[in-house]
Order: structure tokens, then C-alpha cells, then sequence
């Protein structure tokens, strides 16, 4: 079986949302993605990482983490940030659910990740910061 | 993001030309919100056909201009979706308040 | 000043060569490159990836970091492995010099880092690893 | 990296296609090796026309196949390089022993 494996670290400026996307679309493109499954991963993306930047550290600095797996031809998209913490991780997977109205924030940050990938898991503790990990297997030829 | 602002039958279109994610979102507000005000127009038509990527910070970007324009009684069009940035707005349920229409002319022809 | 910084670490697989060039070239392109600039960083981190994977690690498995600092205009890299390390660096620089002609090395390596890029400096330890420091200033417009 | 291969006046032509690193380097050694034994042709045209990334593991490449012809008086010829790749051969000082010629007839026409 195919495996590989990354890990890269940067902090909470939202320039990095674009970087953090091609980053993780260069990895997967060892899987050989179609176009859409590759849009679908950038996208995933980069809803994890900027809920990092204005939720978890509410655009204060901090230290984001992206740890990235292919075994076979699953992609494991982990990200990290030690930031605020979610209280309600239910409450805040709920669509349309968002705690910062006032930036425009639409609340479907959750629900893109968890419609374009195929799992989502969201662990989180208060004042210590959420990890976001998402799996999608990509089709074979 | 680029924007290029024009007008057409009374109403500002917009063309964005790039990704649109919660890094771009603020500058393309303020310009578009800035334009609005400048020309003093009701009527708002987006056109998608540079943006190459989107997250669901577009929605935002939508919704809020759609707020807006509305205060006036104006309205708000979106046009030339790739199906990327067509698979967003269809999620967000945005097609529920703001349509979509297939070009700039079609888009002028209903608001 | 214009900062950013971002570190990224991966197995030594060759795979990870191409991966490694796109990091660092999507990271070089906030400061707005020209092709020629970006092509030539692309060039050298190959080559100091390529090093740790053949001679570093002599093809078996070990991790590879990447730490990249945008400060200004000048960008920094630098490529650390923890393999078998270097004995003499002032004879590996030169240019032609390879350990391993067998694999059609051409011993231009260290000479093309040290070409493209501005300045480059090679700490190794025997056995505990070599970390390869590399900075390009980029053109203002 | 995707080779094709085709003959013009007795001597091999090799057109690579995407990135000649140290990784692409091992298969494109292999095949081309097999095809020179195969035909048994003397001389070998290498067309970096569609390569756009190259790095120093290419010279290995190059001064390689050299080699190997050489020991039956074969030549080898480079066409087509990019501004990146050819830099790197320069660098290499490659040119001191490996022609370098605008396009596959001009290569042919000098062999
Ligand atoms: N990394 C995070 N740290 C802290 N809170 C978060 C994080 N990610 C999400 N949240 C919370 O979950 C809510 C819903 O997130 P999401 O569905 O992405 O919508 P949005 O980003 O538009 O608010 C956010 O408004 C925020 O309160
Ligand atoms: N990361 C490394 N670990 C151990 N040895 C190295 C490393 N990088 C370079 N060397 C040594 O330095 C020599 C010269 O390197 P280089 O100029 O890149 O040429 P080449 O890779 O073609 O041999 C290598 O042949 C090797 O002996």
C-alpha cells in the first residue's frame, strides 16, 4: 500500500490560507485527484485553517498545524491550533451556526468540510484549542 | 483579488478576478461597499467568472452585499458560477434569496 | 517589515522532491517572484532535499525538515536531516565532488545552491546529520 | 516524466516531458538505455523541449548516456533548452563536452 506522510506548521496570518491550500493539494496530488476532488480538499481546507485564525485565535498570533497521511488512496487531513477552544462542538457543526455574525461569517464552514470530505471529526477543549480531521478516499482508475 | 467595476442599465457589476477566501473577503467588501455608495446604485450583479476558488467566506461576501443593496430595495444577481464556487453557494442554500443567472445580459434582462 | 515563517517536515521518499519544490516555491510567492527567481529556489532546494534523501539518508527512511522565513524581501531556507552526515564539507562543496559517481551524481549540487541562491552554509555532524542554510534577497519592484 | 521516442536519420530522439529530478532521473536512465540497446543506434538526440524543471541530478543524466554511446563512437546532442535548464547545464560546464543545438534538424544536420 501507498503511504506517505507531512507535517507543516505556520502561524495564524491569513495569507497563510492560501498557502495552507496548496500545500495540501500538492501532497494529494500523488493520489493522481481529479479536479474536483482536488477542489473539494482546498476547500475543506481552507475552512479549517481560517476558522483557526479568527475563531481559534480571533486574529491574534498563534501556531497552526497541518499533519496530512496517504495510505492507499485515503488522504487524513489533520488541523491544529491551541487557541480559544469551542464549548459546543455540536452547536457549532449545527449549519448556518456562527459565533462571529459581525465578520460576515456565514456559519457553513463545518458543513463544507463535512460535505466535501468524507468524514469529519472535531475534538476541542476550551482555552486549549480544536484539532479538525477529515478523510477523503480518492476514487481509483 | 482584482475587481473591475462597470455599469450596466443602472446597475454596478462587479468582476472578480481570483480566490475568494476569508483573506480577500474584506477588501472586496469594502470596495464593493464603497462603490455602491459612490455611484448610488440599487441594483448589484456579481460575476464569477474569474474567481477560480471559493470558500464559504463568498457566501458571506453575498449575503452581506445582499443586505445592503436591500436596505434600498435593490437587488443582488450572481452570475457565470464555475462549479466549484456553484457547489458552495448551492450548500450555503443561497439560491433560496439570490438568483443565478447564466451571463451579465441575462442577469440585467430580471432585476 | 513584511514577516512570515513556516516549517514543514516529510520522509525521505523522492517523491517528496517535487512536493518539497512547490512548498517552498508556494511559500516564496508572497514576496511576488519573477519565474526567474522562483525557478531558481525551486532548483536549490531540490538539490538540498535530493542530498538528504541519497546521501543523507542513503535511500532508507528518516525524516527531512524545511523551515522557510520570508523577512523583508530576503528569504530564508533551511534543509535538515538527521542521517549520516558530512566529514569533510570544504571538499563536498567543491564543485564536481561526489561520494556516489555510481549513481550518476554529478557533484554540481552544493555549486547549484550556492549559484541560485545568495548565500549558503553547510553545518554537519558525522552521524548526527547536516542542515543546509540558504537565503535569497528578491528584487524589488 | 513521460518519454517518447522516434528516430531521425539513424540517431535516437528523446523527448521528455515534465520534471527531470533525481526521483524522474532513474526511470528515464533505464528506458532510454534500453531503447539506444534495442535499436542499436550509435547517436542520441535528447529534446528538453517539455521539460520545465530540472535539477543537477539532469546532468547526471546526460553525461551518462554519453557514456554509454561513446564507448561505440556514438555522439549526443541537446536540443530545445528551456532558460531555467540550460542554466543548469552551463553551470555544469557541459557544454565543454555536449553540443547544443537549436532543433532537432539542426542536431541531425551536425552529428
Ligand atoms: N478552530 C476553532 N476555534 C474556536 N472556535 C471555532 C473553531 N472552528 C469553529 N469554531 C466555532 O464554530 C463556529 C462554526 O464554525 P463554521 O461552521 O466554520 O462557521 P463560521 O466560520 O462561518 O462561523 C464558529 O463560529 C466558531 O464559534
Ligand atoms: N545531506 C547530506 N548528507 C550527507 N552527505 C551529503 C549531504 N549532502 C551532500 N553530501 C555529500 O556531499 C557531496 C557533494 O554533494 P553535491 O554537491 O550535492 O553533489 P552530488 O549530490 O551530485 O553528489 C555528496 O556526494 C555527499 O558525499
Amino acid at each position: 500500500m501507498f503511504k506517505n506522510e507531512m507535517k507543516i506548521e505556520f502561524p495564524s496570518k491569513s495569507q497563510n490560507e492560501a498557502f495552507a491550500r496548496v500545500v495540501v493539494a500538492a501532497f494529494a496530488s500523488q493520489l493522481d485527484p481529479t479536479i474536483e476532488e482536488l477542489s473539494d480538499v482546498k476547500t475543506a481546507v481552507s475552512e479549517a485553517v481560517t476558522n483557526a485564525i479568527i475563531h481559534g485565535y480571533e486574529n491574534s498570533s498563534g501556531k497552526i498545524e497541518i499533519e496530512c497521511k496517504i495510505e492507499g488512496r485515503t488522504l487524513t487531513v489533520i488541523v491544529t491550533d491551541y487557541g480559544k477552544g469551542i464549548e459546543d462542538v455540536e452547536l457549532a457543526k449545527q449549519p448556518l451556526y456562527t459565533s462571529r455574525p459581525e465578520l460576515e461569517r456565514s456559519g457553513m464552514g463545518f458543513t463544507v468540510m463535512e460535505t466535501f470530505m468524507d468524514s469529519l471529526e472535531v475534538e476541542s477543549e476550551p482555552l486549549k484549542g480544536t484539532r479538525v480531521k477529515m478523510t477523503k478516499e480518492f476514487k481509483s482508475f | 483579488m482584482n475587481l473591475k467595476f462597470s455599469q450596466k442599465k443602472g446597475a454596478l457589476v462587479v468582476t472578480m478576478l481570483g480566490e475568494l477566501d476569508h483573506h480577500s473577503a474584506e477588501r472586496v467588501r469594502i470596495k464593493i461597499d464603497n462603490k455602491i455608495d459612490e455611484l448610488g446604485v440599487k441594483n448589484l450583479i456579481l460575476d464569477f467568472s474569474g474567481v477560480n476558488f471559493m470558500d464559504s467566506s463568498g457566501i458571506g461576501v453575498v449575503i452581506g452585499r445582499f443586505r445592503k443593496v436591500s436596505e434600498w430595495g435593490g437587488k443582488v444577481a450572481i452570475v457565470n458560477l464555475a462549479s466549484p464556487v456553484k457547489k458552495v453557494f448551492e450548500l450555503g442554500g443561497l439560491f433560496k434569496i439570490i438568483k443565478e443567472y447564466r451571463d451579465i445580459d441575462e442577469a440585467v434582462l430580471n432585476l
